[in-house]
């Protein structure tokens, strides 16, 4: 296995998070990881996006050019990042905030309105673990277990936290069955 | 004519006008969002009759989006 | 201890602190910044002592006197910050005292910008500052790696009494992979008693001396002298690197740090197209291992240096082959990345579209 | 029909890439209006330090350049040097002036370098993410003091007015504030002193704004005015520290 | 039979290299005796300057560390940070401090950090000739002031204990000269004051000391010392400037 | 003007001033001294500015500022002193301001002594500050060649936009010999106009920036590479060298600075061995001159490297020649000065004895 | 006994102790070069008697010269 | 021709201006000269020496290893330098300091006692100029004139010492007459 995934989106969308769940997971069960993000002047507002590998040999470059999977939370991160995937690869957009489509026909697309889903439970900062779940539907990369501890990780010291992002992990991957795979 | 405009697309949300209004007539516009993602600066026009044309929000401005006219 | 995933710059500090080191001086600069923040946090609970300087020049000078005072003594910057401390350098290993300095490399000259670089291996190499010294210096090219060599840079430093400098980049500093802190010797046990630091007379009897002034031009002669001793034993001890590939390459890469993993994932792209090619990863860059050249220079085609600046360690390269073989280079700058795929084409052209 | 207020020539239509609410953009602002009020536009050179105002040489419309972080006082000084006629003034945070660039500060001060230097004083590190600066105060919280600034590890907040009002070669001091509508009219008619101060060759001339980083303080913006006031100001008491405008300088 | 006066066990039998008549051999020499009298030779570290007394470290009776040109402050806070028990001192000239190191003399003081200082302040750099120190007098001539030191181009002399005493972190400041033996036991007391209260714990002490240069002022040794009297002193006032000794100091 | 005695560190003052150069700044250090007192002296004379600044810090960005503001502009020092500048250094390179550096080395590390020495080669050739730039640096071997070199040096800066490095050495600044000002081309005429300064924009239309910060990784690589095509330029324009007697040499010394002087006086002391014995002077240390090398290396038996360093530019001898001959090093260091004897007979040693 | 010891080949001759002493007891001895080549400080024999054994001459010599006994 | 001399002695014994004066000399006579002092720490005391070549080639090395002459004002320069004259070189010794004989008996040496003539002469600080006047009568190394010259540059600013220096000067190119060469 070889995954490379690229998160994108808003400062603020907890673009990171995600990276860092799907790394932990992997750690978790035993296979190779890397994240890496990217890091702009200490300013904020604009973009920001993380790479992550998880692989059972050694990872080699943490910088991601072919990726297999990206996640798009906004529109300039669709724009930006549409083209690194790899042809077949999977690319997974927040139908919420974005409006238009890929460019390309040799990908399989998913649409999932996380923000939206987010809202209906209560809470837009869930929006990423939403996704999260989107994508592990789509492709078993990690267990759920070690998923699951993974957010306990990723939220220590925030546990009560826990809880409601699991709950919307649980409801982005039944989301994807409500989806439709654009082709 | 008495006239406050907004350079829309450089607002940055941040409300400093709105606090420096005496006459609280400034209010965001959750309806919209500026190029840059941030919910704009506004005046109704209803209020903008309200207005004394001080020029305190366009002090408080910190990325100089406010004309005022009076 | 499990694995715990960690950013590079967070993995050095918890390294440094295991390592038994208890003082930290630097000042902030991107991207470096978590290793303050980390200090910051971790070393008053461990009864450590964290101080963000004034300036980099302030702080390396700090760092020679809790150092020749006896301490293990880390400190870190970036490019900028650390052409500020030159002097404080030469200053430090000409009082031979130990320390451990890590530059997490960004885009130059001057300001520049703040993506991963390699463009100070001159400065870490040849001697940034003034006057005939070396440093040892450790490139690593994992997040493992930063952890494990930050261990061995503390005891390298009190071995030979000499400033031991970590060569990291942005990238490196930044990405977070899974590292165990397991193998690091815990520092307190096995650090030797420094009889020549400034810890108060007490009951000693001599009084201890941190200096590098010599006046007398022979006696400064000597000094010099007793110095390159010690590099020429470092040069001996301290060689490190790692082959990959290379029995029956007929091009060698030659990378270290974060490229030298870029340079992996070309052996494999290669292989695709039936190139054999190798690489060679200097982890120490001073002292420059030679043994991979001479164990390969008989049958390989060409070496080609990767790196990411205009060509700097490509120089090393050169004096190791002395003319046997071409040395290429290939190399991106300020803040650019090689991909594979360049690498690919590179190696392509060079080899004249061969195989 | 009059135009109460309106954007200034001072600068140009780069926009500012502070953060919202980030009360850098009042200060730019009101130095542009100063110069082109003063009418020295076509004759400033302006000195960029390294902090979160490192752009400010796209925003002035004027000659500008980019120092080493701390350096700007050396840059201006060699600057002025060579255009003794030219107004020359650095934009500097208080990482940037009050700690790696105290010794440049000090002397270019103590020269009585005729300069003009904007020091903005937000009590943090705002570029690299929120840092302890040397006029963080006492308990405060910081990426660098997660435990709250501590007199015994870190030592005091630096009055910048007060120790260089020590200094022969001061000619004009004021610490001022933009957290509300009179305070920046203040701080801009403080500025417009300094910048007189240099024109009539006075010498070495700062005004100090406490200023706001509502993204490192973890506040609102709003928030952020009223923390100055309440927590900032006592520490730092606004005013003129020094002042020899009125006085016939000897020089020699 | 009772010895009067003999050396003090606080200096080592190296002879001093001074031009005769200098006085920083007598301050070495109180430096010395205020340690033997307190009984901290055996835990001193000392740090010495670059500058005329760049050999302190051989004088010293006790461990002394050899720093760069200006920063020995810093120098001394890494000893200090490794050490917090033992006594750490420097002894700085006054290009050392309050030129190259301003800002390690400045942030050590903001700091607080529980050194003492000991600034000879003889309005010249000795060791490389006699250039112009930032404390020369206006008027002075020098290798780079030979027309006498101008405002205009030169700016003004620095004065240290007024400008150190603004901050605080600083616990004991005080300005004393050594041009006749009263002020030579005055400043005994101020040097005992000083690490009096380093011992307190009471954070950073410095001690000013006008000082001689009969070589590069070019006077004979006794014209020199009535030099430091008539010239400046006037100048650079005696006395103490910040005193904190009495009070119960809280600690982060 | 006839010839007149004079210091080095006075010969090179007064070329600079008459070089058009009118404002300097720096600080005291031993053993150029004679510079700023020089400067202090006559600069109000002729309406220009000597500055004492409080650092060495602080005077390289003096020189920015003024440099950036359209002046010729000189500073000097020593080697802690420059070592202080390597981040200024790496600034003025990165926002491309002319200006004219001299380092008159003496021995290090650290504080070192005062004697003469040339171990700042790698520092000033290599780049001491950070990212990738490149000084270009020439080193006179005369109080005369001081004198016309720094008049070269100001032109060169202006041509390249680029800081160029004047490398001496203590000796060179102490000792007098007659020098000749006629032949220094008087600055003020040929002196470009410098429209990219910031003077103030006055009625230009367009404000100038003077900048070395790019957050863009693209366009900092393209800066980058912008300046790399400058020092190729340079490297094929600007290369200087002096080659005596080596049309038969069986040996090359390979010195520059006062030591090429002493090869000198060795070569004389080989003739009367029948030694042949030829030197290459690089003049320009960095462009390296190769061409010397490409001209004799066919015929030569070996090269020797004469420094007073450990080894220092024999790294830049060893890559021009590149294996094809063999090459040697011969080395006093912290102020000690190579006699001619035993020169010759370390060129007897690694002749075994030949001739 | 009253005795002011000098330390002679310390002495550098810069005549600190002489202007200090207030019974003007201490003199150069100009007819003699001590090993650094200075003429040294002494009082005569026939002067001791004068000393009040204030010590003055020591606090002021730079070069620690002087022991005083009383 | 080709000297190399050294001048030595303590601060303050006007060493450096000896070499000046030669160095000058030489160059008004269109000899290539270098002048090179030894400087150490600025503080003072010591002994001060310059070495000076005056040739008719261009000027190798300013270092002098082997000396034609050695005039030591004091001394520890004798002490230091004696070994550094070629065989059948010249030595000059100051002999009002100096009671102490070489230890060499391979060259030429001249005491001349500069500072008693001095003395007489009622200015101490001329010994340096009856050194080179003896100098100057052993060996013309330079021409009258250009000495002449060359102590009108030296004295640049202080022309009132001129001819002091220059009466020193003739008088020590005497008392070589009334010396004994001690072979
Ligand atoms: C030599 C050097 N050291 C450190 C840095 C990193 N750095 C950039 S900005 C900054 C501090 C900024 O703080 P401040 O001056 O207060 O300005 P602010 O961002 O708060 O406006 C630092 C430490 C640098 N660029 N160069
Ligand atoms: C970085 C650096 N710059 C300059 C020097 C040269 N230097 C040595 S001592 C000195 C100044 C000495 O003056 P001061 O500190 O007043 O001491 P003093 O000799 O007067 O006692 C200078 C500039 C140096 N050694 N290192
Ligand atoms: S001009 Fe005054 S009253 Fe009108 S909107 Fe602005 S702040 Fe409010
Ligand atoms: S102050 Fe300016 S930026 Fe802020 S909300 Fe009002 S208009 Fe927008
Ligand atoms: S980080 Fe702080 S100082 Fe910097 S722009 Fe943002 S709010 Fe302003
Ligand atoms: S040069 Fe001045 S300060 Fe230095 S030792 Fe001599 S008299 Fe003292
Ligand atoms: S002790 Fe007093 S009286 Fe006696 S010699 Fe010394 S100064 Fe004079
Ligand atoms: S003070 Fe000391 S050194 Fe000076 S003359 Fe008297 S004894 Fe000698
Ligand atoms: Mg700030
Ligand atoms: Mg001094």
């Amino acid at each position: 296995m070889d995954e490379k995934i690229i998160f994108a989106g808003f400062g603020g969308q907890g673009i990171m998070s995600m990276g860092l769940i799907m790394s932990y997971a992997g750690m978790m069960d035993g296979k190779n990881v890397s994240w890496l993000p990217s890091y702009g002047p200490e300013m904020r507002g604009g973009t920001a996006n993380c790479h992550v590998t998880i692989s059972d040999e050694p990872v080699g470059s943490p910088i991601i050019n072919e990726a297999t999977i990206v996640v798009a939370m906004n529109r300039p991160s669709l724009e930006r990042f549409e083209k690194d995937l790899v042809a077949g690869g999977i690319l997974l957009i927040n139908s919420s905030l974005i409006d238009i489509g890929p460019q390309r026909s040799d990908i399989e697309v998913y649409r999932i309105p996380a923000n939206d889903i987010a809202n209906q439970m209560g809470n837009l900062k869930i929006a990423n673990s939403i996704m999260v779940g989107a994508l592990m539907s789509l492709k078993n990369i990690v267990s759920e277990d070690a998923v699951v501890n993974a957010f306990k990780k990723v939220f220590e010291g925030k546990e009560k936290l826990i809880p409601i992002n699991i709950q919307a992990y649980n409801r982005g991957k039944e989301s994807i069955n409500s989806q439709f795979a654009v082709k | 004519m008495k006239q406050v405009i907004f350079n829309e697309n450089l607002c940055k949300s941040c409300e400093l006008c709105l606090e420096a209004c005496p006459k609280h007539i400034i209010e965001m516009d959750l309806d919209r969002l500026n190029v840059k993602g941030y919910h704009p600066a506004i005046i109704k026009p209803e209020n903008i009759e309200k207005c004394i044309s001080c020029g305190f929000c366009a002090i408080m401005c910190p990325d100089t989006v406010i004309t005022v006219i009076k | 201890m499990a694995k715990v995933l960690m950013k590079g710059n967070e993995a050095l500090a918890e390294a440094a602190i295991q390592a038994g080191c208890r003082h930290y001086f630097g000042y902030p600069i991107t991207p470096q910044n978590e290793v303050t923040a980390y200090m910051a946090k971790r070393m008053p609970k461990v009864g450590g002592v964290f101080l963000q300087a004034e300036s980099e020049v302030s702080a390396i000078n700090m760092v020679y006197g809790a150092g020749g005072a006896g301490a293990r003594v880390l400190i870190t910057s970036s490019s900028p910050g650390i052409s500020l401390m030159q002097e404080g350098i030469s200053y430090i290993a000409g009082a031979e005292i130990p320390c451990v300095i890590a530059n997490v490399m960004r885009g130059g000259p001057g300001l520049g910008g703040i993506q991963p670089s390699q463009s100070d291996y001159f400065q870490s190499t040849k001697g940034g500052g003034h006057g005939d010294y070396k440093l040892i210096v450790l490139a690593p090219s994992t997040i493992q790696e930063m952890a494990d060599l930050v261990q061995q840079a503390f005891d390298i430093a009190d071995k030979y009494r000499n400033p031991v400098m970590i060569l990291g980049d942005g990238m490196l500093g930044q990405m977070m992979e899974p590292v165990d802190f397991d193998n690091i010797k815990k520092g307190e046990n096995h650090i030797e008693e420094k009889t020549w630091a400034t810890t108060g007379m007490g009951t000693r009897k001599k009084k201890n001396i941190i200096n590098s002034l010599e006046l007398d031009p022979q006696m400064l002669e000597k000094h010099n002298i007793e110095l390159f001793k010690k590099y020429e034993k470092a040069s001996k001890e301290e060689v490190r690197y790692e082959m990959t590939n290379c029995e029956d390459a007929e091009i060698i890469l030659v990378a270290y740090g974060t490229i030298a993993r870029v340079a992996k994932n070309v052996i494999e792209l290669a292989k695709r197209e039936n190139i054999n090619v190798g690489l060679i990863r200097p982890i120490s860059l001073w002292p420059f291992p030679v043994e991979p050249f001479e164990k390969t220079v008989n049958y390989v085609k060409r070496y080609l240096s990767i790196e990411m600046s205009m060509g700097q360690m490509v120089e090393d390269v050169k004096l190791a082959v002395n003319g046997r073989k071409p040395v290429y280079f290939y190399g991106r700058a300020g803040g650019m990345v090689p991909e594979p795929a360049a690498i690919l084409e590179e190696i392509r052209k060079i080899s004249g579209g061969a195989k | 029909m009059a135009v109460v207020f309106q954007k200034t020539k001072g600068l140009t239509d780069v926009p500012f890439h502070y953060c919202p609410g980030c009360t850098h953009g009042i200060v730019h602002r009101l130095v542009a209006e100063v110069m082109e009020e003063l009418g020295v536009l076509d004759k400033a050179i302006g000195v960029a330090p390294v902090g979160c105002a490192v752009f400010a040489y796209e925003y002035f419309n004027c000659d500008m350049q980019e120092a080493a972080h701390g350096r700007a006082p050396a840059v201006a000084t060699g600057i002025k040097r060579v255009h003794p006629d030219r107004v020359v003034f650095t934009y500097q945070g208080d990482g940037d002036l009050a700690a790696i660039g105290t010794a440049e500060t000090v002397h270019a001060a103590a020269r009585g370098e005729n300069i003009t230097v904007v020091f903005i004083n937000n009590a943090i590190y705002g570029m690299t993410g929120g840092q302890m600066a040397p006029t963080s105060l006492i308990g405060q919280e910081t990426l660098t003091t997660p435990y709250g600034r501590k007199p015994g590890n870190n030592g005091y907040p630096v009055k910048m007015c007060e120790m260089l009002s020590t200094l022969d070669g001061a000619s004009y001091i004021e610490r001022v504030s933009v957290y509300d509508v009179k305070h920046v009219l203040q701080a801009k008619k403080a500025i417009k002193n300094a910048f007189t101060a240099q024109i009539n060759k006075k010498g070495f001339s700062m005004i100090e704004v406490l200023s706001s980083c509502p993204t490192n303080w973890g506040l609102s913006p709003n928030e952020a005015l009223k923390w100055i006031k309440d927590k900032m100001e006592p520490y730092y008491p606004l005013g003129v520290y020094k002042n020899t405008l009125e006085e016939v300088k000897q020089n020699g």
